[in-house]
């Protein structure tokens, strides 16, 4: 019972990690991006690639993979995302399609279309026995990193001066704007740190969700649904739509297998009616 | 008599603010009516409470002595109660002919209609072409993309698209807000050339056009009605001039 | 002038049988498609629905026609008018429920039904033979004459008939009041209720309309293929859907058939020269193509056409 | 890592996509070539697979010259993203119409080769499925005949096996289609008949499973042994739960067919799968000249990749094709090179097998193996075998 919870949480906790970014992309510039998985996947594959290859400690693979991913996140901003903004959803759908096609034939020309795999450090992997229950190392750590960027996250977009000026030109670009908040800036930034954290997720993601070139496609509906349930403009209500999902997720999956995605699904669904403006949206005052 | 459009005791709140607190109005037929009041007075939230765009929190909407508080937008529309907006509300693909055969068809209740094309029916197009050059619009004009077209042109297919429906009662949202002087006497002219059974509600921020159009006037402040009257009892009320007209000059 | 056109077209279409004599099965992928994206035309190009999950009816159709053969009535056009009824009542169904929100409600909850039809589907085995897909699906000779051979030819005639005539229909509702009426409300949904319009009634009227265009093209799928799988009613068709759209131009009919006949096609003959990495090619394609800008291939064709007119 | 045919394809693909206008179907030099129509999963999540096979076949080619019987044989590779059966219906259909193929070959998963089987039959074109392993796929037309395995061929084996090892009390769990329900189905038949129990029947879905609620399922249950059955290249991601759940810790064993311990990605398990006792018809360390050789050759070509029990089916099924045309002077078409290739018998790289006359399936011997390292690598080590395996389901 409790080991379904913890598992739940930290899936959950994972899949924030990597679809974060997406909800400021489309909280902040309106743009439908589905190709944020791949910024996902190229962590990953960074992570594998110096983990096995070069027999990088994994905190630093981790690291590199969420820089790697940021910086390809700002270059493709800077070079292609942006001439996007502000056109018709369906562009950017055909836009974003594009690039995960490409994405995935890319890293399958590179790496091969077999699942990526890695081996642990001692210390991450085996089991803790909490009283009755066993509970894997992997999934405590997973729990403990994504808390603290969560943690980070809310007090960076509450605290700070960026994290004020975000929320504003979240809230309307255009008055943003006109207080003089450099909105394109801010969104470039805000572009590669949500790439990036998607790098962290795709590879603290390897162990757990897996790695082929077909990610991005395979978790997109994943991402999308954290996004829409929770809402596209706080921190919260991601996170809270994320851990919904990944417990619901794996506790549907432990007591009802026949049920299968059918439980996530129809979560989703019910709540989207409920409240289509996401999770903790106010009553909407228009 | 029969007021031609009615409210009582209307009330509408967003959270903790009141938008627009317990107004009464009755309009005759053939009035010509206008709200005046600061910005945020709720002038705009009144017509979206009177046109069924917005549900009152308290309060009733009568048009011709029917109670419509619970009927949607389109419905009041069937019972010719039309609006324009303060903020042109138009199709952007659409050409101005395009867009008033819509409006017709419309008012015709012809838009279930999917097995004779538009084409083929030839009065309303006729119609439609007839309305427009009334509002001086020339044939290349007609056919244009509306979004080609200029401002005050655009201000006008606004209004266009009311009269195409034929309103017993018709709301105006600021009718002149950002055309041109030269231009807005096309709009004064076409609002002036109603036939007189028409109640014409008017929202206006241009004094100058309010005092020159109705016959009576409401002022708003801060949702409820501060004072209603002739235009010349308006004109001299105290209060009126300390929230409003006061305010007008210096702004 | 337009007229003419539109003739071309469709000779063309015919003349592709002669032209490509051994690629009829693609042919009728290629009419099918173009009749599953007509469908998200009427939705997304004209009302301006925005959906993700358009497969449902797609996939309902398909396994309704399929089931019914394999229950053994292979009659073919029964098998389509079930597959259209079927597919538009589910549409009636779910319209008050995606016509809700605005665009990422809707998104999110066409996908989501498609998705938890999708499940449906691969957790009911007894009926949809579940991840092995429905085998047994026998259809009988189309009018009891033509039967559906290896070459695709009835396969061919067939599925191109039925996307002319629903494709005249659909011409017919778009030119009539009632398309311009769904124009309207994609150009402005606000203006339209104050037009007297019942924003809502249209739209769950259009919804049905689409879904029951969807179910059919389902059904020629199942019909032709004599099979059915859970692909059918996969998230991948329908994105897929959407991109021959936006390819082709919305809201226009031809653009959306042009986009499913030249998206098929090049995934036709890029997956061919590169059964690896074809991908990369179409991504390639996208990706140039929606930076080059609006109205899809439709659109530049118009573009050049007007430069080289002038 | 780069390899080097992906390389020059890509830019091969690259300038013929520039001249794609120009390419007119029918434009292919005809010449007088036995075509042969290869149809697998390249993209997509069963996309391994596909690469072992295609790698496979290409090899076989390489290897003996391209011609058989005087007559040069031509592959026609196409990519059916193993998600969409119409696809390969589609793609069969044109194979045989347009390319006037004599055999379809490959195909990757069961719904695949139920969808493709009426081309066959009504083209009368032999099919040879070199990798689907559902029992019941040669019943879906005569001219199928196959190269792969059956499940219930390769997990009657294990079953007995795990019985006479002491083990009474087993959970399964497989993947929720046609051979994993046949894998369950025969599993539970045998062990039960010995004696052995089963608590516990877990099925997973076939796309985007997620095994850890269900391997949670299992260690609450305590079983001593754990019977799995999952499609190839799914076999890493049980592999990590069942460590990380504890499994091992628990006490119970990890059995199953050897899809789950796949040769390609053993090495990337890692230590988790150690120990690991499976039965299957074929192991990268299987002891013998024909197989040393062929590892050696295979993994020359693609330093990447180890060949897998997916490759072995590709590899026979083309010497099963080479034969029929060798056999009928290159002369064979339809009926009769169905003919000339019933009935074969070779020494494959797995060891001895047969298509049997009749059924048109496969006869081969099944090994017990356990995961063992040496040298650095882990390898499914044989030690047990029961010869000339028929499947149990025909």
């Amino acid at each position: 019972m409790l080991t379904v919870l913890v598992d739940g949480i930290a899936s959950g906790m994972l899949l924030f990690v990597l679809a974060v970014g997406l909800s400021v992309t489309l909280g902040l510039m309106n743009f439908v991006n589905l190709a944020h998985g791949a910024f996902g996947m190229a962590g990953g594959y960074v992570c594998v690639v110096l983990l096995n290859r070069h027999g990088l400690p994994f905190p630093l693979c981790l690291l590199a993979a969420a820089v790697f991913a940021a910086v390809l996140g700002l270059v493709l901003e800077r070079l292609l995302y942006r001439r996007l903004y502000g056109r018709d959803h369906l562009d950017q759908v055909l836009f974003s399609i594009g690039l995960v096609f490409i994405a995935g034939a890319a890293v399958d020309w590179l790496m091969g279309a077999r699942q990526q795999l890695i081996t642990l450090p001692a210390w991450l992997s085996g089991r803790v026995e909490l009283g009755f229950v066993g509970i894997g190392v992997y999934r405590l750590f997973l729990i403990a990193l994504c808390g603290i960027i969560v943690l980070a996250l809310h007090l960076g977009l509450v605290r700070t001066r960026f994290g004020s000026r975000l929320r504003a030109a979240v809230d309307d670009a255009v008055v943003a704007r006109g207080l003089g908040i450099p909105v394109e800036r801010l969104f470039a930034v805000t572009f590669a740190l949500g790439s990036g954290l998607a790098g962290l997720g795709g590879a603290l993601g390897v162990e757990v969700l897996g790695l082929d070139p077909t990610f991005p496609l395979k978790y997109m509906v994943y991402f999308l649904i954290v996004v829409a349930v929770g809402g596209a403009n706080t921190v919260l209500g991601p996170f809270l739509a994320a851990l919904l999902l990944g417990v619901v997720d794996v506790a549907g999956k432990y007591y009802v297998p026949q049920l299968g995605a059918f439980a996530i699904y129809t979560a989703m669904v019910v709540l989207l009616i409920l409240r289509p403006q996401g999770l903790l949206a106010k009553a909407a005052a228009r | 008599m029969m007021a031609a459009l009615a409210t009582e005791g209307l009330t509408r709140d967003f959270g903790g603010f009141r938008a627009v607190a317990d107004v009464t109005l009755a309009l005759a037929q053939g009035a010509r009516h206008a709200v005046i009041g600061p910005n945020g007075a709720g002038k705009t939230t009144l017509v979206n409470l009177l046109t069924g765009a917005l549900r009152p929190s308290a309060g009733r909407v009568r048009l011709g002595g029917e109670d419509v508080t619970a009927l949607p937008q389109h419905a009041r529309v069937k019972r010719s109660l039309v609006r324009t907006f303060q903020i042109n509300q138009l199709f952007p693909d659409l050409s101005p002919e395009e867009a008033v055969t819509l409006a017709l068809l419309e008012r015709e209740g012809l838009t279930t209609r999917w097995w004779r094309p538009v084409a083929a029916h030839g009065a309303v197009l006729a119609e439609a072409r007839a309305l427009l050059d009334s509002l001086r619009f020339t044939p290349a004009e007609m056919r244009a993309g509306t979004r080609s077209l200029a401002y005050g042109r655009q201000r006008l297919l606004e209004i266009a698209l009311a009269l195409a429906l034929k309103p017993r009662v018709l709301l105006l949202d600021e009718p002149a807000a950002g055309v041109p002087p030269g231009e807005s006497r096309a709009v004064l002219e076409a609002v002036a050339a109603l036939p007189r059974d028409v109640t014409v509600l008017l929202i206006e921020h241009d004094m100058d056009l309010v005092f020159r159009f109705a016959e009576r006037i409401t002022v708003l402040a801060q949702g409820a009605v501060l004072a209603e009257g002739a235009p010349e009892a308006i004109a001299r009320d105290a209060r009126v001039r300390e929230v409003y007209l006061g305010e007008a000059t210096h702004g | 002038m337009r007229l003419a056109l539109e003739a071309g077209f469709w000779l063309l279409a015919l003349a592709s049988y002669w032209l490509l004599p051994d690629q009829l099965p693609l042919l009728s992928q290629i009419a099918i498609g173009a009749l599953f994206v007509l469908s998200l035309d009427l939705l997304v190009g004209y009302a301006g629905v925005l959906t993700l999950g358009h497969a449902a009816f797609f996939g309902l159709g398909a396994y309704a026609a399929g089931i019914l053969a394999q229950q053994g009535w292979g009659e073919p056009l029964s098998g389509l008018l079930l597959a259209a009824v079927l597919s538009a009542l589910l549409g009636l169904l779910t319209a008050p429920l995606v016509l809700r929100g605005g665009d990422l409600p809707a998104l999110m909850v066409t996908l989501g039904l498609s998705l938890m039809l999708g499940e449906a589907a691969n957790k009911l085995p007894g009926l949809t033979g579940g991840a092995d897909g429905l085998l047994g699906v026998e259809i009988w000779p189309i009018f009891g004459l033509f039967r559906f051979d290896l070459y695709g030819h009835t396969a061919f005639f067939y599925s191109l008939a039925v996307l002319f005539l629903l494709f005249l229909l659909a011409r017919l509702i778009t030119a009539a009041p009632f398309g311009l009426a769904l124009r309207g409300i994609r150009g402005n949904a606000r203006r339209m209720p104050a037009l007297g319009t019942p924003v809502r009634a249209r739209l769950v009227a259009v919804y049905a309309l689409a879904a029951a265009y969807a179910g059919v093209a389902g059904a020629l799928l199942a019909q032709t293929t004599q099979f059915v799988s859970l692909d059918v009613l996969s998230f991948q068709r329908s994105a897929e859907g959407l991109l021959m759209l936006v390819l082709g131009g919305l809201g226009a009919l031809y653009g959306a058939m042009i986009g499913a006949a030249a998206f098929t096609f090049a995934h036709h003959v890029l997956s061919e020269m590169s059964p690896l990495f074809w991908q990369f090619w179409i991504g390639l394609a996208l990706v140039a193509l929606a930076l080059a800008g609006r109205g899809g291939l439709l659109g530049l064709g118009a573009a050049a056409l007007r430069r080289w007119r002038a | 890592m780069l390899g080097r045919v992906s390389r020059r394809g890509i830019l091969a693909t690259g300038a013929a996509t520039l001249a794609a206008p120009a390419l007119a179907p029918g434009a292919h030099a005809q010449g007088s070539a036995a075509r042969i129509g290869l149809i697998l999963p390249l993209t997509g999540p069963f996309a391994s697979t596909g690469r072992q096979v295609e790698a496979a076949v290409r090899l076989y080619l390489r290897q003996n010259g391209e011609s058989f019987g005087g007559r040069r044989v031509e592959l026609l590779v196409r990519d059916d993203t193993g998600t969409a059966p119409e696809v390969t219906r589609r793609l069969a259909q044109e194979l045989v119409v347009r390319e006037k193929v004599r055999a379809l070959a490959g195909f990757g998963l069961t719904p695949l080769a139920f969808a493709a089987a009426p081309v066959a039959t009504e083209a009368k074109v032999p099919m040879v499925v070199m990798a689907a392993a559902t029992s019941a796929i040669v019943q879906r037309s005569p001219y199928i005949l196959r190269t792969s395995f059956t499940l219930p061929q390769v997990t009657a084996p294990i079953a007995e096996w795990a019985l006479k090892d002491g083990i009474r009390n087993a959970a399964t769990l497989v993947t929720d289609f046609a051979p994993g329900l046949d894998a369950e189905r025969v599993f539970k038949e045998r062990f039960t008949a010995g004696g052995g129990q089963i608590p516990l029947e877990l099925r997973t879905p076939l796309r985007n499973p997620d095994y850890a609620p269900f391997l949670q399922r299992v260690r609450d249950a305590k079983p001593q042994a754990l019977f799995i059955f999952v499609p190839s290249g799914e076999g890493a991601a049980v592999m990590k739960q069942f460590a990380e759940r504890g499994l091992p810790e628990a006490g119970v064993r990890l059995i199953g067919t050897g899809d789950v311990v796949d040769d390609d990605i053993l090495n990337d398990m890692g230590r988790p799968a150690l120990g690991a006792v499976t039965s299957h018809h074929y192991s990268a360390a299987h002891d013998s000249a024909e197989n040393k050789a062929y590892v050696a050759a295979f993994t020359a070509a693609h330093p990447n990749m180890r060949p897998n029990f997916m490759s072995v089916g590709g590899w026979d099924g083309m010497h099963l094709i080479a034969e029929g045309l060798k056999a009928t002077n290159g002369a064979g078409e339809g009926e009769a090179l169905l003919n000339a290739m019933k009935g074969r018998s070779w020494t494959s790289p797995r060891g001895p097998v047969t298509i049997d006359a009749n059924t048109r399936d496969i006869v081969q011997d099944v090994y017990i193996r356990r995961v063992e390292e040496r040298g650095g690598q882990f390898w499914n080590i044989e030690f047990d075998r029961l010869p000339q395996v028929r499947d149990p389901g025909t």
